[in-house]
Protein backbone atom coordinates (compact mmCIF):
# COMPACT_ATOMS: atom_id res chain seq x y z
CA UNK A 1 0.00 0.00 0.00
CA UNK A 2 1.14 3.67 -0.67
CA UNK A 3 1.22 5.90 2.65
CA UNK A 4 1.75 9.48 2.68
CA UNK A 5 3.62 10.92 5.20
CA UNK A 6 3.11 14.77 5.92
CA UNK A 7 6.09 16.58 6.78
CA UNK A 8 6.43 20.06 8.97
CA UNK A 9 9.25 22.53 10.16
CA UNK A 10 12.88 21.45 10.18
CA UNK A 11 11.93 17.65 8.05
CA UNK A 12 9.63 19.64 5.91
CA UNK A 13 12.76 21.98 4.89
CA UNK A 14 15.05 19.00 4.50
CA UNK A 15 12.74 17.28 2.46
CA UNK A 16 11.92 20.24 0.21
CA UNK A 17 8.75 18.66 0.16
CA UNK A 18 5.67 18.60 2.47
CA UNK A 19 5.03 15.40 1.91
CA UNK A 20 7.08 12.08 1.09
CA UNK A 21 5.15 8.97 -0.01
CA UNK A 22 6.32 4.77 1.03
CA UNK A 23 5.36 1.55 -0.17
CA UNK A 24 4.56 -0.31 2.58
CA UNK A 25 3.00 -4.56 2.69
CA UNK A 26 -0.64 -4.24 4.36
CA UNK A 27 -0.29 -5.10 7.97
CA UNK A 28 2.64 -2.88 8.60
CA UNK A 29 3.47 -0.99 11.90
CA UNK A 30 4.81 3.01 12.60
CA UNK A 31 7.77 1.17 13.66
CA UNK A 32 8.14 -0.21 9.87
CA UNK A 33 7.03 3.17 8.13
CA UNK A 34 9.93 4.75 10.15
CA UNK A 35 12.61 2.05 8.56
CA UNK A 36 11.65 2.20 5.18
CA UNK A 37 11.53 6.19 5.27
CA UNK A 38 14.72 6.35 6.78
CA UNK A 39 15.64 3.70 3.92
CA UNK A 40 14.26 5.79 1.40
CA UNK A 41 15.35 9.07 2.64
CA UNK A 42 18.72 9.04 3.97
CA UNK A 43 19.35 12.59 4.40
CA UNK A 44 16.17 12.82 6.74
CA UNK A 45 17.84 10.08 9.32
CA UNK A 46 18.28 11.72 12.57
CA UNK A 47 14.94 13.62 12.11
CA UNK A 48 13.09 10.10 11.51
CA UNK A 49 14.94 9.04 14.25
CA UNK A 50 14.17 11.21 16.81
CA UNK A 51 10.64 12.06 15.37
CA UNK A 52 7.37 11.09 16.89
CA UNK A 53 4.34 9.80 13.70
CA UNK A 54 0.65 10.93 14.57
CA UNK A 55 -2.02 8.58 12.69
CA UNK A 56 -5.46 10.40 12.45
CA UNK A 57 -4.11 13.31 14.72
CA UNK A 58 -3.56 10.70 17.25
CA UNK A 59 0.38 10.55 18.20
CA UNK A 60 0.91 7.32 17.76
CA UNK A 61 3.92 4.51 18.71
CA UNK A 62 5.84 2.19 16.51
CA UNK A 63 3.79 -0.52 17.50
CA UNK A 64 0.25 1.15 15.86
CA UNK A 65 -0.62 -0.44 12.81
CA UNK A 66 -0.70 1.83 9.26
CA UNK A 67 -3.95 2.05 7.27
CA UNK A 68 -3.85 2.91 4.03
CA UNK A 69 -6.97 5.59 4.68
CA UNK A 70 -5.13 6.95 7.73
CA UNK A 71 -3.70 10.46 7.63
CA UNK A 72 -0.22 9.98 8.85
CA UNK A 73 2.11 12.86 10.03
CA UNK A 74 5.93 12.69 10.87
CA UNK A 75 6.28 15.12 14.08
CA UNK A 76 9.88 16.30 15.00
CA UNK A 77 10.50 17.32 18.64
CA UNK A 78 7.92 20.07 19.15
CA UNK A 79 8.90 24.13 20.44
CA UNK A 80 5.93 25.91 20.09
CA UNK A 81 5.20 28.49 22.82
CA UNK B 1 -11.59 27.62 24.78
CA UNK B 2 -8.95 26.96 21.93
CA UNK B 3 -8.32 29.15 19.09
CA UNK B 4 -5.29 28.75 16.18
CA UNK B 5 -4.41 31.91 14.82
CA UNK B 6 -2.29 33.87 12.19
CA UNK B 7 -3.37 37.54 13.52
CA UNK B 8 -1.85 39.15 16.08
CA UNK B 9 -2.95 37.88 19.66
CA UNK B 10 -5.42 40.44 21.24
CA UNK B 11 -3.42 40.11 24.84
CA UNK B 12 -5.17 43.42 26.44
CA UNK B 13 -8.48 41.75 26.14
CA UNK B 14 -7.63 37.86 27.53
CA UNK B 15 -8.09 38.12 30.98
CA UNK B 16 -11.10 40.41 31.01
CA UNK B 17 -12.53 37.86 28.58
CA UNK B 18 -12.20 34.93 31.54
CA UNK B 19 -12.87 37.28 34.19
CA UNK B 20 -16.72 36.79 35.79
CA UNK B 21 -18.17 37.58 39.09
CA UNK B 22 -18.19 33.71 40.19
CA UNK B 23 -13.91 33.61 39.48
CA UNK B 24 -11.91 34.98 42.15
CA UNK B 25 -8.45 34.46 40.45
CA UNK B 26 -7.17 35.17 36.83
CA UNK B 27 -3.84 34.20 35.87
CA UNK B 28 -2.58 35.19 32.27
CA UNK B 29 0.61 33.43 30.68
CA UNK B 30 1.84 35.20 27.21
CA UNK B 31 4.85 33.82 25.59
CA UNK B 32 6.37 36.47 24.15
CA UNK B 33 8.86 36.58 20.81
CA UNK B 34 12.15 37.49 22.80
CA UNK B 35 15.05 39.20 20.90
CA UNK B 36 17.98 37.28 22.72
CA UNK B 37 18.00 33.48 23.05
CA UNK B 38 21.51 32.01 24.62
CA UNK B 39 23.68 35.53 23.47
CA UNK B 40 22.45 35.08 19.76
CA UNK B 41 19.86 38.04 18.67
CA UNK B 42 16.82 36.92 16.72
CA UNK B 43 14.79 39.39 14.30
CA UNK B 44 11.59 37.56 14.47
CA UNK B 45 10.01 34.67 14.78
CA UNK B 46 7.74 32.37 12.59
CA UNK B 47 5.34 29.63 13.83
CA UNK B 48 4.46 26.41 12.14
CA UNK B 49 1.75 23.91 12.97
CA UNK B 50 0.22 20.34 12.12
CA UNK B 51 -3.08 22.60 12.27
CA UNK B 52 -5.88 19.91 12.40
CA UNK B 53 -4.03 17.95 15.45
CA UNK B 54 -2.66 21.05 17.39
CA UNK B 55 -6.63 21.77 17.63
CA UNK B 56 -7.36 18.22 18.69
CA UNK B 57 -4.12 18.56 21.41
CA UNK B 58 -5.39 21.69 22.52
CA UNK B 59 -8.73 20.78 23.13
CA UNK B 60 -7.21 17.80 24.82
CA UNK B 61 -5.56 19.84 26.78
CA UNK B 62 -8.03 22.03 28.51
CA UNK B 63 -10.34 19.32 29.28
CA UNK B 64 -7.40 17.79 31.40
CA UNK B 65 -7.00 21.15 32.58
CA UNK B 66 -10.75 21.35 33.33
CA UNK B 67 -11.00 17.71 34.87
CA UNK B 68 -7.99 18.42 37.24
CA UNK B 69 -8.83 21.97 38.83
CA UNK B 70 -12.33 23.86 39.58
CA UNK B 71 -11.87 25.91 36.22
CA UNK B 72 -14.21 28.54 35.65
CA UNK B 73 -13.04 29.59 32.40
CA UNK B 74 -10.12 28.18 30.14
CA UNK B 75 -8.56 30.61 26.98
CA UNK B 76 -5.45 28.79 24.97
CA UNK B 77 -4.45 30.82 21.86
CA UNK B 78 -1.17 30.32 19.89
CA UNK B 79 -0.44 32.89 17.10
CA UNK B 80 1.40 31.58 13.88
CA UNK B 81 2.79 32.70 10.86
CA UNK B 82 5.63 35.85 11.40
CA UNK B 83 5.40 37.00 15.17
CA UNK B 84 7.50 40.13 15.42
CA UNK B 85 9.67 40.93 18.52
CA UNK B 86 7.90 41.87 22.01
CA UNK B 87 4.60 40.31 20.50
CA UNK B 88 2.83 37.02 21.78
CA UNK B 89 3.18 34.14 19.84
CA UNK B 90 0.99 32.05 23.06
CA UNK B 91 -1.26 33.28 25.46
CA UNK B 92 -3.41 31.41 28.62
CA UNK B 93 -5.92 32.23 30.60
CA UNK B 94 -7.58 30.35 33.39
CA UNK B 95 -10.33 31.65 36.08
CA UNK B 96 -10.48 29.93 39.13
CA UNK B 97 -12.28 30.77 42.89
CA UNK B 98 -8.91 30.67 44.53
CA UNK B 99 -5.42 31.47 43.33
CA UNK B 100 -3.68 28.28 44.26
CA UNK B 101 -6.11 26.46 40.86
CA UNK B 102 -5.52 29.18 38.77
CA UNK B 103 -1.72 29.92 38.57
CA UNK B 104 -0.81 25.41 39.07
CA UNK B 105 -3.38 24.97 36.03
CA UNK B 106 -1.84 28.02 34.03
CA UNK B 107 1.37 26.86 34.64
CA UNK B 108 0.52 22.88 33.57
CA UNK B 109 -1.08 24.15 30.49
CA UNK B 110 2.24 25.76 29.08
CA UNK B 111 4.09 23.03 30.04
CA UNK B 112 1.81 20.45 28.45
CA UNK B 113 1.77 22.78 25.16
CA UNK B 114 5.73 23.26 24.80
CA UNK B 115 6.04 19.40 25.34
CA UNK B 116 3.07 17.78 23.23
CA UNK B 117 1.49 20.09 20.66
CA UNK B 118 2.32 19.83 17.26
CA UNK B 119 3.82 23.61 16.56
CA UNK B 120 7.16 24.58 15.51
CA UNK B 121 9.07 28.05 15.48
CA UNK B 122 11.86 29.24 13.02
CA UNK B 123 14.42 31.54 14.34
CA UNK B 124 15.44 34.21 11.87
CA UNK B 125 18.60 35.34 13.45
CA UNK B 126 20.28 38.36 13.01
CA UNK B 127 22.85 37.42 10.86
CA UNK B 128 20.09 36.27 7.93
CA UNK B 129 19.94 32.32 8.51
CA UNK B 130 17.01 30.73 9.95
CA UNK B 131 16.66 27.87 11.54
CA UNK B 132 13.50 24.87 12.34
CA UNK B 133 13.88 24.63 16.52
CA UNK B 134 13.48 20.87 17.39
CA UNK B 135 14.96 20.60 20.63
CA UNK B 136 17.25 17.22 21.30
CA UNK B 137 18.09 17.24 17.41
CA UNK B 138 21.43 19.09 16.43
CA UNK B 139 20.98 22.52 14.34
CA UNK B 140 20.74 21.52 10.51
CA UNK B 141 23.40 22.43 8.49
CA UNK C 1 6.05 49.81 39.84
CA UNK C 2 3.63 49.75 42.36
CA UNK C 3 0.51 51.53 42.58
CA UNK C 4 -2.76 52.14 44.80
CA UNK C 5 -5.51 53.16 43.21
CA UNK C 6 -9.10 54.41 43.99
CA UNK C 7 -10.34 54.25 40.57
CA UNK C 8 -10.71 50.48 38.24
CA UNK C 9 -8.33 48.50 37.65
CA UNK C 10 -7.24 48.82 33.78
CA UNK C 11 -6.50 45.00 33.44
CA UNK C 12 -6.56 44.74 30.14
CA UNK C 13 -3.58 46.89 29.25
CA UNK C 14 -1.43 45.32 31.75
CA UNK C 15 -0.01 42.22 30.37
CA UNK C 16 0.39 44.65 27.74
CA UNK C 17 2.73 47.67 29.82
CA UNK C 18 5.21 44.94 30.96
CA UNK C 19 5.82 43.30 27.38
CA UNK C 20 8.93 43.60 25.57
CA UNK C 21 11.17 42.18 23.21
CA UNK C 22 13.53 41.71 26.22
CA UNK C 23 10.80 39.45 27.76
CA UNK C 24 9.90 36.28 26.99
CA UNK C 25 7.45 35.87 29.26
CA UNK C 26 4.69 37.25 31.46
CA UNK C 27 2.11 36.40 33.96
CA UNK C 28 -0.39 38.45 34.96
CA UNK C 29 -2.64 37.93 38.07
CA UNK C 30 -6.04 39.22 38.78
CA UNK C 31 -7.41 39.13 42.08
CA UNK C 32 -11.25 39.61 41.62
CA UNK C 33 -14.18 40.28 43.60
CA UNK C 34 -16.29 36.78 44.39
CA UNK C 35 -19.93 36.53 44.44
CA UNK C 36 -19.60 33.25 46.36
CA UNK C 37 -17.42 33.15 49.54
CA UNK C 38 -17.87 29.39 51.73
CA UNK C 39 -21.46 29.59 50.17
CA UNK C 40 -22.14 33.41 51.50
CA UNK C 41 -23.50 35.98 48.80
CA UNK C 42 -21.35 39.16 48.77
CA UNK C 43 -22.84 42.11 46.79
CA UNK C 44 -19.29 44.46 46.89
CA UNK C 45 -16.45 44.76 49.02
CA UNK C 46 -14.71 47.54 50.02
CA UNK C 47 -10.76 47.83 50.67
CA UNK C 48 -9.53 50.01 53.23
CA UNK C 49 -5.81 50.43 53.50
CA UNK C 50 -2.91 52.32 55.67
CA UNK C 51 -1.81 53.80 52.41
CA UNK C 52 2.03 55.13 53.80
CA UNK C 53 2.73 51.64 54.65
CA UNK C 54 0.94 49.71 52.26
CA UNK C 55 3.29 51.49 49.63
CA UNK C 56 6.43 51.25 51.43
CA UNK C 57 5.43 47.33 51.82
CA UNK C 58 4.67 46.87 48.15
CA UNK C 59 7.62 48.43 47.52
CA UNK C 60 9.72 46.34 49.39
CA UNK C 61 7.73 42.95 47.93
CA UNK C 62 9.04 44.61 44.42
CA UNK C 63 12.08 45.10 45.66
CA UNK C 64 12.43 41.87 46.90
CA UNK C 65 11.00 39.56 43.90
CA UNK C 66 13.51 41.77 41.57
CA UNK C 67 16.24 40.55 44.03
CA UNK C 68 15.36 36.60 44.24
CA UNK C 69 13.88 36.35 39.88
CA UNK C 70 15.71 38.08 37.26
CA UNK C 71 12.56 40.12 35.96
CA UNK C 72 12.25 42.64 33.43
CA UNK C 73 9.61 44.66 34.90
CA UNK C 74 7.39 44.03 37.75
CA UNK C 75 4.10 45.61 38.54
CA UNK C 76 1.81 45.68 41.62
CA UNK C 77 -1.64 47.57 41.77
CA UNK C 78 -4.24 47.62 44.35
CA UNK C 79 -7.66 49.57 44.35
CA UNK C 80 -9.25 50.75 47.38
CA UNK C 81 -12.98 51.33 48.15
CA UNK C 82 -15.53 49.51 46.95
CA UNK C 83 -15.05 46.91 43.99
CA UNK C 84 -17.73 45.56 42.45
CA UNK C 85 -18.59 42.03 41.83
CA UNK C 86 -16.63 41.04 38.72
CA UNK C 87 -13.76 43.91 39.34
CA UNK C 88 -10.08 43.15 40.30
CA UNK C 89 -8.88 44.45 43.12
CA UNK C 90 -5.59 43.08 42.92
CA UNK C 91 -3.43 42.65 39.86
CA UNK C 92 0.31 41.21 39.80
CA UNK C 93 2.13 41.84 36.32
CA UNK C 94 5.66 40.35 35.37
CA UNK C 95 7.82 40.07 33.01
CA UNK C 96 11.05 37.79 32.47
CA UNK C 97 12.62 35.91 29.93
CA UNK C 98 11.85 32.75 30.88
CA UNK C 99 8.09 31.66 32.39
CA UNK C 100 9.66 29.93 35.23
CA UNK C 101 10.94 32.79 36.63
CA UNK C 102 7.40 34.71 35.98
CA UNK C 103 4.91 32.21 37.40
CA UNK C 104 7.06 31.67 40.70
CA UNK C 105 7.56 35.73 41.06
CA UNK C 106 4.22 36.15 40.27
CA UNK C 107 2.62 33.72 42.81
CA UNK C 108 5.51 34.82 45.44
CA UNK C 109 4.24 38.55 44.79
CA UNK C 110 0.34 38.00 45.43
CA UNK C 111 0.73 35.55 48.62
CA UNK C 112 3.37 37.95 50.38
CA UNK C 113 0.94 41.16 49.47
CA UNK C 114 -1.90 38.96 50.81
CA UNK C 115 0.52 38.29 54.13
CA UNK C 116 1.74 40.82 54.89
CA UNK C 117 0.50 44.48 53.23
CA UNK C 118 -1.77 46.51 55.39
CA UNK C 119 -4.84 46.28 53.77
CA UNK C 120 -8.32 44.91 54.89
CA UNK C 121 -11.32 43.82 52.98
CA UNK C 122 -15.08 44.28 54.21
CA UNK C 123 -17.33 42.06 52.76
CA UNK C 124 -21.16 43.42 52.09
CA UNK C 125 -23.25 40.04 52.66
CA UNK C 126 -26.40 39.63 50.62
CA UNK C 127 -28.39 40.07 53.84
CA UNK C 128 -27.46 43.41 54.13
CA UNK C 129 -24.91 43.02 56.92
CA UNK C 130 -20.82 43.52 56.37
CA UNK C 131 -17.90 42.44 57.69
CA UNK C 132 -13.94 43.76 58.33
CA UNK C 133 -12.27 40.28 57.15
CA UNK C 134 -9.34 39.82 60.27
CA UNK C 135 -7.89 36.10 59.38
CA UNK C 136 -7.60 34.48 62.70
CA UNK C 137 -9.84 36.66 64.63
CA UNK C 138 -13.28 35.60 65.22
CA UNK C 139 -16.13 37.42 63.44
CA UNK C 140 -16.93 40.61 65.12
CA UNK C 141 -20.70 40.41 66.85
CA UNK D 1 4.27 61.06 76.77
CA UNK D 2 0.92 60.69 74.72
CA UNK D 3 1.17 58.24 71.47
CA UNK D 4 -1.68 58.50 69.17
CA UNK D 5 -2.07 55.21 67.60
CA UNK D 6 -3.99 54.89 63.98
CA UNK D 7 -6.95 52.29 63.65
CA UNK D 8 -7.96 50.46 60.33
CA UNK D 9 -10.75 48.37 59.59
CA UNK D 10 -12.65 45.98 62.36
CA UNK D 11 -10.72 48.15 65.02
CA UNK D 12 -11.51 51.30 64.00
CA UNK D 13 -15.07 50.11 63.30
CA UNK D 14 -14.91 49.08 66.88
CA UNK D 15 -14.04 51.73 68.05
CA UNK D 16 -15.91 53.95 66.46
CA UNK D 17 -12.80 56.30 65.81
CA UNK D 18 -9.71 56.82 63.39
CA UNK D 19 -6.97 57.15 66.19
CA UNK D 20 -6.76 56.16 70.05
CA UNK D 21 -4.43 57.78 72.70
CA UNK D 22 -2.52 55.99 75.26
CA UNK D 23 -0.29 58.19 78.48
CA UNK D 24 2.79 56.03 78.18
CA UNK D 25 6.04 56.26 80.21
CA UNK D 26 9.07 57.30 78.56
CA UNK D 27 11.06 54.38 76.81
CA UNK D 28 8.11 51.84 76.72
CA UNK D 29 7.85 49.43 74.43
CA UNK D 30 5.15 48.21 72.02
CA UNK D 31 4.16 45.18 74.14
CA UNK D 32 4.18 48.08 77.22
CA UNK D 33 1.54 50.36 74.81
CA UNK D 34 -0.26 47.34 73.72
CA UNK D 35 -0.91 46.10 77.78
CA UNK D 36 -1.94 50.12 78.00
CA UNK D 37 -4.43 50.07 75.20
CA UNK D 38 -6.02 46.60 76.43
CA UNK D 39 -6.98 48.24 79.89
CA UNK D 40 -8.32 51.66 78.36
CA UNK D 41 -10.33 50.17 75.72
CA UNK D 42 -11.60 46.65 76.93
CA UNK D 43 -13.85 46.36 73.66
CA UNK D 44 -10.97 46.05 71.56
CA UNK D 45 -8.96 43.76 73.64
CA UNK D 46 -8.93 40.57 70.72
CA UNK D 47 -8.20 42.76 68.04
CA UNK D 48 -5.56 44.65 69.90
CA UNK D 49 -4.29 41.03 71.14
CA UNK D 50 -3.73 39.33 67.74
CA UNK D 51 -2.51 42.87 65.95
CA UNK D 52 0.68 43.89 65.37
CA UNK D 53 2.32 47.35 65.37
CA UNK D 54 3.74 49.64 63.42
CA UNK D 55 6.25 52.44 64.02
CA UNK D 56 6.73 54.81 60.99
CA UNK D 57 5.34 52.26 58.66
CA UNK D 58 7.12 49.61 59.04
CA UNK D 59 6.04 46.56 61.55
CA UNK D 60 7.71 46.33 64.88
CA UNK D 61 7.93 43.65 67.70
CA UNK D 62 6.45 44.10 71.34
CA UNK D 63 10.28 44.79 72.52
CA UNK D 64 10.33 47.89 70.24
CA UNK D 65 10.65 51.24 72.12
CA UNK D 66 8.25 53.67 71.43
CA UNK D 67 8.98 57.24 71.08
CA UNK D 68 6.92 60.17 71.36
CA UNK D 69 7.30 61.21 67.95
CA UNK D 70 7.04 58.42 66.01
CA UNK D 71 3.95 57.11 64.14
CA UNK D 72 1.86 54.28 65.67
CA UNK D 73 -0.38 51.80 63.72
CA UNK D 74 -2.40 48.97 65.16
CA UNK D 75 -2.39 46.24 62.11
CA UNK D 76 -5.08 44.03 62.24
CA UNK D 77 -4.64 40.90 60.56
CA UNK D 78 -4.86 41.65 57.16
CA UNK D 79 -6.94 40.75 53.90
CA UNK D 80 -5.66 42.69 50.87
CA UNK D 81 -5.58 41.14 47.60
Amino acid sequence: MKITVKLFAGVRELAEQSEIVAELAQGSTIGELRKCLIADFPQLGPHLTHAMFAIDSDYASDDSLVQEKSEIACIPPVSGG
Amino acid sequence: MIEITHQPIDSASLAEQVQSPDSGAVVLFLGISRRKTDGRETTQLVYDAYEEMAVKQLEQLEKEARDRWQLIDCLIVHRLGVVPLGKASVAVAVASAHRREAFEAGQWLIDSLKADVPIWKQEHWADGTTEWVHPGLSKID
